[in-house]
């Protein structure tokens, strides 16, 4: 019997390897990759909570579709600004993005 | 309800999918990796019973989010695509901050207990679905209308070659 | 005049002034110099009338206005001068006056100067006429920026760095005075069942002792940067030298005295328990003022300096006379701070009118400039016998008194050191003072005509006014000094029956 | 449940707004490029009527939707404030914008939009309305951001916010996802009364640690804050002052929504970790703003500072601490849209941002010099400006809890942020203007939002009254005793 | 007359205002001014005197009249009073008589000096002053004008402030003063504390019902270090010798016959507080002796003329002190006032040589006796009647106090201190006799010097020496012995002792006097014993007097090494440690945002780091307590 608590360290997971994308890759596409992973981790505890604690409602699914379309907005507008910096610079590195510090 | 062999073969591959996703130096086998891990979580909303969820899930990321990130690929792609998805210098802090935030989490859910609702999923999801987007939660359905304008319009605004 | 609102006219005059001479253009330096005279005219006019009038068989706070401003909070922008206040606003009133005719050879954007400087003095005459602690803080703290603006553009030596040091050292004083406000006000709400920061009510409010003891110390350090108790005092010495003649006038004549009567009014007249609590630190620190500043005004090499020093040390009389805590010394504290405050004025007068021409004010460079300037010279000595304490000067009188009220205290602090070791330290300090005073005006004035000054003119015409207006407040009050005694008593008698009542403890050390 | 007729009165502001960011989108199609100018009026005149239009809610406390959308006292208040910012930041955009070459439409239309956003996030009865406001606010400031796509400080900037705010938006719904898990609502009023049922448990903790992160990242509290200072930096400026101070607000509505009708019953809780980020917001935003060189960087360090004052009135968990916070709120609209509005108007006429170039400004132009005091002593919280009052307030209400140390560290702070006002005072009164320099020209409508941030400073500075009283009568909503 | 008494002060003040903003530029207008005011106090003065004599007024029972000045309700009530008594008329006489006289002598003396009405203005605010001190009826108003007829002493020092000697003379005057006033009003207040008053009559009657002797005594020393300097008595007489560098008439008039005696006066006047207290009564008559002595012999060896008259009267003063120590304001009293016409005398006379001759060093006159007939046998007189004598009025006055002197042993109750105070006593008349008559030998009888054109002084300078050599001569008949009803028996303090004539003393005093005298005519007048070789003998002891027992010289030392070390040590700790310590605050803190700064990497992994590790460390900052660790 798979419970609520493994449905949710499951997202755990997904969440945290994510957030490890995001931090440790250099390429601005990876990192928004890494971003993706965390938003999945999320709907999946939304609708695993939906599906064990109020079955017969679908708030959580509600959300989850929201959760959803922001994600693909953040990715058009993300990939559209690496797009504009990658013509000025050439790059797709964060790591060179430092020209805005202290 | 699900097998929990299922759940642990659905789980562990779509794991071992993101594990690669944010492992590998190419960023086309990354970006295919991702597409397989989200290819996962959609079978996970399935065992959860949430069919719709995961049909949109397949077909806005597995296909359109899936399709633009190949294309930002194509775009940025520079030097060697074998060596275009490198670790940064935090590849270490990263992880350990993660697995701490991983321990903290998993810890506070192995804390929790829950009440079980024994109720089932109705017949009529999707409908109830709809009928919620389009009802109570109309607002931010409407809102998520014009955030999608927003981010096109922007996307648009941004990306456009500028030509003087 | 029934009903006319004296007080708020007073604060208003210079704004209107301000709000005029930003619609004058520039170039027109003569109407924008008469405007400011003006408005400064009005408000001594109408504090003189207050002076006046003001009802001594009657006493307590007169000329009331009231204006509810934040009801729900308990402020009101309510106005009114007792016996402490009235003179000071003379005082204030008196000293932008001559200030203003002291800066008429203004040339260098004026019209920000006396826009600034008139903001500058509301912002004075409101902390003075304020009857609610909301508005006498903010009154406080709009006299505090214009103050930076004045000394960093017309100033001179170091000018940036002390502005900076000046303002820095006055917010700091102030935010704990805020603290000791805000504090003050949420206890007596705790007590009152309403939120009021009206004086008067809030004197009513019984402080147990170890808030008082809180409270005071929380005054007592805000205001001591302002007033400045050692060791808190370093910003005025710099900011005085920086600060171009009217603003120096004002500061040493004015802003330093915001200290000793804010911490009268919001100090010992509400927390009478803590400040016999902390009295003993004052006096110690306050001795430390007089005779270290007097020891320090002695070796300075330019002339801003030593008299900024020597406000340090005269500072240190009102500081005493707060910190023996009776009848006399508070009458001689206030009298000190308007006697101060008019022979600073009359000092940095004179000194900025031999800078402006000689463009040094280095002590060494000088000597025999009575020959080139004796009205100058004449004046100089004159407030330089009122620093000295010279009897039929007002400095004497404001001086006798505190050392009459010190000598009367009969506490031993540390177990060992009676106060009146500490009353007869101060009255040393006068000794020291004579020293240096006169070693100045030797070395300045004194000695065989220097040809290298003969391009040198005297004080004439406009430039006399401030010194013949001080000179005779000096000689009215020294001579007379019941006119503004008398006053001053009606004020203090409220503050002493209100110390007298309370419990007696044991002083800090 | 349904929409009601009556409920679509209740949202007529946002819906007004709505019609205004998609409207100006498509006039901004429609308009030949050299025939732009009408956008612009045609934003301010949208703006200020629907900003009259929230007006006629005074005293309106209504649910919508069963509670899913609010048109309180509370949501009036903060579409006032975003309304007044939005009216003087299209206002001061004027010279901005007329230097644009394309997209001047897009550029009100997404300012419309991003309004919308965060007056949902205001209103919002839900977390998922709260959610999808605060990603529409999002994702316009993003664009917003990056939109000097010529500028490369503007697509780094772009990039950072981008990459930044998924983040925390990740953060955030990771959070909201576990309140709703552990109430099994997404109703804000409905989560305290299951939490005082079921108990709190660690996982709840959690996920308010989760939305401390996320509203900290948007209030740019520290240790969340570290994206401010790059973003504003490189943000096109009228983006930063909008960002600055209406983006706060609404981060600061939700925090406070959130906090203080869902998680009361865990204050004990968060109320510790609100004050040290509180005290760490404060020391560290006015430390680091010390060195800076640029107006821009400068103006976003204080802001971080501003934000740590912003949050006493939280940690005060009072009717007086949620007025105060409310007051400071909407004051810091003019103090920080002044200043942001002369840092336009000097990069027009000389393209630097740096404070060095502010030398002689008081001979210059001695209105731009005037407004920037005002609103930078207002920032810095001297008197007469509004900035005194608001800290003021917030000091007292802090000080009424017994928390006099962090009243202490915010006025020893304060002292701190005179330092670096005054440097900029300094440049531009002490120091000489360059030779031959001349007059700055600025456009009507910028001297306009100039003077409405000045008279703004001034006048609440002095006669705080209405505002304060509107403030403590918002408050009571929350604390109805 | 008495009721106008309070003019007295005031018209010379009017006198002043009306120079200084009105006939500053007309030099004879100010000059009348001032003497037709000084005229009318001298002749109110007169009336006054006359009264008092004429009515039964005594010290017990003096006349007040007053108005409120300052009123502290409850706690202090000082008023402006006038106290007229035997005590007071006579001094008001002396001041205004001699004020008067050395004003028509400055016509003459001051005449075409630049600072002309500005003179005769500063003779009038003196005039005030001092009659002011003389006049006022308790201690506060005392010392007000105590300390004013400091400034005026200090204004007419630096008279020719152009000279750096003078204005370092004048400062010198002031400060030391200075000195003095500390202990006066340390005294002063101390009589405050302890009877509520500053009024001479209330005073009089509470100090003797006071119990603590120890107390008075420290109070009755403190008020009497304000003598000290004023009066010049060691160790704060270092002004005096300095203040000569003002013009003649001034040293005449404020250092010679009036402003130096008011310590005196002021000790007559207080007496009841120093009676109470005999300890301090002694140790005010062995300042007095020990100053007496000590001026005397710096006198011996001085050169200039107008250093020798101020060495004298310091020399005389401390005469005049030590006999009210010794418990005789009579005799004490008498001395200052044949004293004050005498010296002035001797003063005005000096004054008349050097405007003749042109300089203060009497080994550069000689044979003066020829041409300056009238100022010759003036100042002889003058010096006679310093020298005591028989029957010119410093005889007289002498003989009083060395009768005192002889009567010590009684008041204290210590045999040997009646012979050797009259011992003291009659030392210092033989060195008088002694210095005087060395000067007059060598000045007026001497060798003529070469190419001196010195010749008579005007008549306005001639008139005043004459009336006072008048003076000189007959003064001293009004409290001889032999006198019934004379000062006597108007000046005294509780009983009039009326003297007994003591001719032991009268012939052994006037034997002394000669020899001194004598001794001064071998050596200078005869030339019998070489000065030059006595100097050379005696050059250690010669070379000390004529320093002035270095007493300026330690002072300066000590004014320059210690006072001014510890001021600069103050001024140092102020900048670099007080101002230091802010400073470094300052810098402190702007140096921890330079370094903070450096947090801002501008790295977006490293912000995102950041976010995710506080999430972290605030969710295990929770867990301590609530989970119980993870």
């Amino acid at each position: 019997m798979v419970g609520l608590n493994e449905y949710l360290i499951f997202a755990a997971i997904l969440f945290c390897i994510g957030l490890y994308g995001a931090v440790a890759k250099k390429n601005a596409v990876a990192v928004l990759m890494g971003i993706e992973l965390m938003l999945n981790s999320v709907n999946i505890n939304l609708i695993a909570f939906n599906r064990f604690l109020t079955p017969s409602e679908v708030t959580g699914q509600v959300f989850a579709i929201i959760v959803v379309v922001v994600a693909a907005a953040e990715v058009a507008v993300g990939l559209a600004l690496i797009l504009n910096i990658y013509r000025q610079r050439l790059t797709t590195d964060v790591n060179d993005l430092d020209w805005l510090k202290w | 309800m699900v097998s929990p062999i299922t759940f642990w073969i659905v789980a562990g591959v779509t794991i071992l999918a993101a594990l690669a996703v944010v492992s590998l130096k190419n960023l086309i086998h990354s970006a295919l990796w991702l597409v397989a891990a989200f290819v996962g979580v959609a079978a996970t909303y399935l065992m959860l019973e949430a069919e719709f969820l995961a049909a949109v899930q397949v077909l806005v990321y597995a296909g359109a989010i899936s399709i633009l990130i190949v294309f930002g690929v194509m775009l940025t792609r520079r030097g060697d695509i074998r060596e275009s998805n490198l670790f940064t210098r935090y590849r270490v802090s990263g992880g350990v901050i993660s697995l701490g935030l991983l321990v903290v989490v998993v810890s506070s859910i192995m804390k929790s207990k829950w009440i079980i609702s024994r109720e089932i999923v109705p017949e009529n999801n999707v409908g109830l679905l709809a009928q919620n987007l389009l009802g109570q939660y109309v607002i931010p359905f409407e809102v998520a209308a014009i955030l999608l304008l927003v981010a096109l319009v922007g996307a648009i605004i941004i990306a456009k070659e500028v030509r003087d | 005049m029934d009903g006319f609102p004296i007080l708020l006219s007073i604060v208003l005059a210079p704004i209107i002034g301000a709000l005029i001479i930003i619609l004058i253009p520039e170039k027109d330096e003569m109407v924008i110099k008469i405007t400011a005279a003006l408005a400064t005219f009005v408000s001594l006019v109408l504090s003189l009338y207050a002076f006046i009038t003001y009802d001594k068989s009657v006493g307590g706070l007169q000329f009331l206005q009231d204006f509810i401003w934040v009801e729900r909070f308990g402020i009101n922008l309510s106005f009114g001068v007792d016996g402490i206040s009235l003179p000071l606003v003379l005082l204030t009133a008196i000293v932008i006056f001559t200030g203003v005719f002291a800066s008429w050879d203004m040339k260098n954007r004026s019209k920000e100067f006396f826009v600034f400087l008139l903001v500058l003095v509301a912002g004075v005459f409101g902390v003075f006429v304020s009857r609610d602690l909301f508005w006498f803080y903010l009154f406080f703290e709009v006299a505090v920026i214009p103050m930076y603006v004045l000394i960093g553009v017309w100033g001179s030596t170091r000018k940036e760095y002390a502005a900076m040091k000046l303002t820095i050292y006055l917010l700091v004083g102030s935010a704990f005075a805020l603290i000791g406000i805000i504090a003050l006000y949420l206890y007596a709400k705790g007590q009152l069942g309403y939120g009021t920061f009206d004086i008067a009510t809030l004197s009513t409010v019984n402080f147990d002792i170890a808030f008082q003891k809180f409270a005071f110390f929380l005054m007592m350090i805000g205001f001591g940067f302002l007033v400045p108790m050692w060791p808190l005092h370093t910003w005025s010495p710099d900011g005085h030298v920086a600060a171009p003649t009217a603003v120096s006038m004002l500061h040493a004549g004015v802003l330093m005295k915001l200290g000793g009567y804010g911490l009268i009014r919001a100090g010992v007249f509400l927390f009478p328990i803590g400040a016999k609590f902390w009295a003993p630190l004052i006096a110690v620190l306050c001795i430390v003022n007089v005779v270290y500043g007097a020891m320090v005004a002695m070796v300075q090499k330019d002339l801003k300096f030593v008299i900024g020093y020597s406000s340090v040390s005269h500072m240190g009389y009102v500081l005493l006379g707060i910190a023996s805590m009776n009848y006399l010394s508070l009458d001689g504290a206030v009298a000190q701070m308007f006697a101060h405050g008019i022979m600073t004025a009359l000092f940095f007068a004179l000194v900025g009118n031999v800078y402006h021409k000689a463009h040094t004010r280095e002590i060494a460079a000088f000597g025999g400039l009575a020959h080139q300037m004796p009205r100058v010279a004449a004046g100089f000595l004159i407030g330089g016998l009122a620093s000295l304490g010279l009897p039929g000067l007002n400095n004497f009188v404001a001086e006798a008194l505190i050392f009459l009220g010190s000598w009367r205290v009969e506490k031993i602090l540390f177990g060992f050191l009676h106060f009146r070791v500490l009353s007869i330290l101060a009255i040393f300090g006068v000794v020291v003072t004579a020293i240096y005073v006169l070693r100045v005006v030797q070395k300045v004035f004194f000695g065989p005509r220097n040809p290298k000054w003969d391009h040198l003119t005297d004080a004439k015409g406009v430039e006399m006014v401030p010194i013949v207006i001080l000179v005779g407040v000096l000689l009215l009050f020294g001579i007379f000094p019941s006119l503004l005694i008398d006053t001053i008593n009606v004020g203090i008698e409220p503050l002493v029956a209100k110390i007298a009542a309370a419990v007696e403890i044991g002083g800090i050390f | 449940m349904q929409l009601q007729l009556s409920d679509f009165a209740l949202m007529m502001p946002e819906i007004a707004t709505a019609v205004l960011a998609v409207g100006i989108l498509i006039v901004g199609l429609l308009v030949p490029r050299n025939q732009t100018k009408g956008i612009g009026f045609l934003a301010t005149a949208g703006f200020i009527g629907i900003l009259i239009l929230n007006f006629t809610y005074l005293g309106v406390n209504e649910k919508v939707l069963g509670g899913l959308y609010l048109a309180d006292p509370f949501s009036m208040f903060f579409r006032f404030l975003f309304l007044t910012a939005a009216v003087v930041v299209v206002l001061a955009s004027r010279d901005y914008v007329d230097n644009l070459k394309r997209n001047q439409g897009e550029f009100y239309g997404l300012l419309a939009a991003a309004t919308l956003g965060m007056m949902l996030m205001a209103g919002a009865g839900d977390l998922i309305t709260l959610y999808i406001g605060l990603e529409l606010m999002t994702i316009s400031f993003i664009i917003l951001v990056g939109f000097q796509k010529t500028d490369a400080k503007s697509g780094e900037a772009g990039i950072k916010y981008v990459i930044l705010g998924a983040m925390s938006s990740a953060v955030l719904l990771y959070g909201l996802s576990l309140v709703f898990g552990i109430t099994q609502t997404t109703i804000i009023s409905e989560i305290a009364a299951q939490i005082t049922e079921t108990g709190v448990t660690p996982l709840l903790l959690l996920g308010m640690v989760f939305l401390i992160a996320g509203f900290g990242f948007k209030v740019s509290a520290v240790p969340f804050h570290m994206w401010s200072p790059d973003i504003y930096e490189g943000a096109p400026t009228p983006t930063t002052a909008f960002l600055a101070v209406a983006s706060k607000a609404a981060g600061l509505a939700a925090f406070v929504r959130v906090f203080m009708i869902a998680l009361p019953g865990v204050e004990p809780f968060w109320s510790g970790i609100v004050i040290v980020l509180a005290a760490l917001t404060v020391v560290i935003g006015n430390f680091i703003a010390i060195p800076q060189t640029n107006i821009k960087r400068m103006l976003a360090f204080s802001s971080i500072a501003q934000a740590g004052y912003i949050l006493f009135g939280l940690i005060a968990f009072s009717s007086l601490g949620v007025a105060a916070l409310l007051f400071y709120s909407f004051i810091y609209v003019f103090s920080n849209v002044g200043a942001f509005g002369v840092a336009i108007a000097v990069r027009n006429a000389t393209g630097s941002d740096e404070i060095k170039d502010y030398s002689g400004l008081a001979q210059t132009s001695p209105f731009l010099a005037a407004i920037m005091l005002a609103s930078l002593l207002s920032l810095a919280g001297i008197p007469p400006f509004a900035g005194f009052v608001g800290k003021f307030y917030l000091f007292t209400a802090v000080i009424d809890q017994g928390l006099i140390w962090l009243a202490f560290l915010g006025i020893g702070m304060s002292m701190v942020s005179v330092y670096y006002y005054l440097i900029v005072v300094k440049a531009m009164y002490f120091g000489k203007p360059k030779e031959n320099s001349k007059p700055i020209t600025i456009s009507g409508s910028l001297k306009l939002a100039l003077v409405l941030c000045g008279v703004g400073v001034t006048f609440l500075g002095l006669y705080s009254t209405p505002l304060i009283n509107m403030a403590l009568d918002v408050a009571q909503i929350f604390f109805p005793f | 007359m008495i009721q106008f008494a309070w003019l007295i002060p005031v018209l010379p003040i009017i006198a002043f205002a009306v120079i200084v903003f009105l006939t500053r530029r007309m030099q004879m207008v100010s000059a009348l001014t001032a003497i037709v005011a000084m005229a009318g106090s001298l002749i109110i003065a007169i009336g006054v005197l006359v009264q008092v004599f004429s009515t039964n007024i005594t010290i017990a029972e003096p006349v007040e009249l007053v108005v409120r000045w300052l009123e502290v309700p409850g706690s202090l009530l000082i008023e402006a009073g006038v106290l007229i008594d035997p005590l007071s008329s006579v001094m008001l006489f002396v001041v205004t008589s001699i004020a008067f006289l050395i004003m028509i002598y400055s016509i003459g003396y001051m005449k075409g000096d630049p600072g002309f009405s500005v003179f005769f203005a500063y003779l009038s605010l003196f005039s005030t002053s001092m009659l002011g001190l003389v006049i006022s009826n308790n201690y506060f108003l005392t010392f007000m004008f105590w300390e004013l007829v400091g400034l005026s002493s200090y204004l007419l020092i630096g008279f020719y402030w152009n000279k750096d000697s003078a204005s370092d003379a004048s400062k010198k005057a002031f400060i030391t003063n200075r000195v003095g006033d500390f202990g006066f009003m340390l005294g002063m207040f101390f009589l405050f504390l302890l009877f509520g008053t500053f009024n001479f009559q209330e005073l009089s009657v509470a100090i003797p019902a006071f119990a603590n002797k120890t107390l008075l005594t420290i109070v009755a020393l403190l008020v009497f270090v304000g003598p000290i300097a004023k009066s010049a008595q060691f160790p704060l007489h270092v002004w005096l010798p300095d203040a000569m560098e003002g013009p003649t008439p001034v040293s005449a008039l404020i250092h010679a016959a009036t402003m130096v005696a008011a310590g005196v006066y002021l000790l007559a006047r207080g007496f009841v507080l120093f009676e109470s207290a005999k300890t301090a009564l002694l140790i005010i008559a062995i300042i007095g002796g020990f100053s007496a002595v000590f001026a005397a012999t710096i006198g011996l060896v001085q050169r200039d003329i107008k250093r020798i008259l101020a060495f004298s009267t310091m020399s005389q003063l401390g005469y005049m002190v030590m006999a009210i120590g010794l418990g005789s304001i009579t005799a004490g009293m008498f001395h200052l006032t044949t004293h004050a016409f005498f010296k002035a005398l001797l003063f005005l006379g000096a004054g008349s040589v050097i405007h003749a001759v042109h300089t203060q060093d009497i080994f550069e006159m000689g044979g003066l006796a020829k041409k300056m007939k009238t100022t010759t046998w003036t100042f002889l007189i003058g010096s006679l009647s310093l020298a005591g004598i028989f029957p010119l009025a410093g005889f007289w006055s002498k003989d009083e106090i060395l009768v005192t002197a002889l009567n010590a042993g009684e008041i204290f109750g210590v045999p040997f201190l009646g012979p050797l105070f009259l011992t003291l006593g009659l030392l210092v008349a033989f060195m008088t006799a002694f210095y005087m008559f060395r000067l007059i030998f060598v000045a007026f009888f001497g060798s003529e010097q070469a190419g001196q054109e010195a010749h008579e002084s005007p008549i306005s300078m001639t008139f005043p020496l004459v009336i006072l050599a008048v003076f000189a001569i007959f003064a001293g008949f009004i409290g001889t012995p032999f006198t019934d009803n004379g000062f006597a028996a108007w000046v005294y303090y509780g009983h009039p002792h009326l003297p007994e004539p003591n001719y032991f003393i009268m012939i052994f005093s006037t034997i002394v006097a000669f020899a001194g005298i004598l001794f001064a005519w071998i050596i200078y007048g005869k030339k019998a014993i070489s000065a030059e070789k006595l100097a050379v003998r005696f050059s250690a002891i010669h070379t000390l007097l004529y320093n002035k027992y270095y007493i300026d010289e330690a002072y300066q030392w000590f004014f320059d090494k210690v006072f001014l070390r510890i001021a600069d040590g103050c001024r140092w700790f102020d900048r670099t440690i007080v101002d230091g310590i802010a400073d470094g605050f300052g810098d402190g803190l702007r140096e921890m945002g330079a370094r903070l700064r450096f947090i801002q990497t501008g790295n977006l992994q490293n912000y995102a780091l950041v976010i995710f590790a506080a999430v972290v460390i605030i969710a295990l900052w929770l867990a301590v307590p609530v989970l119980g660790g993870i």
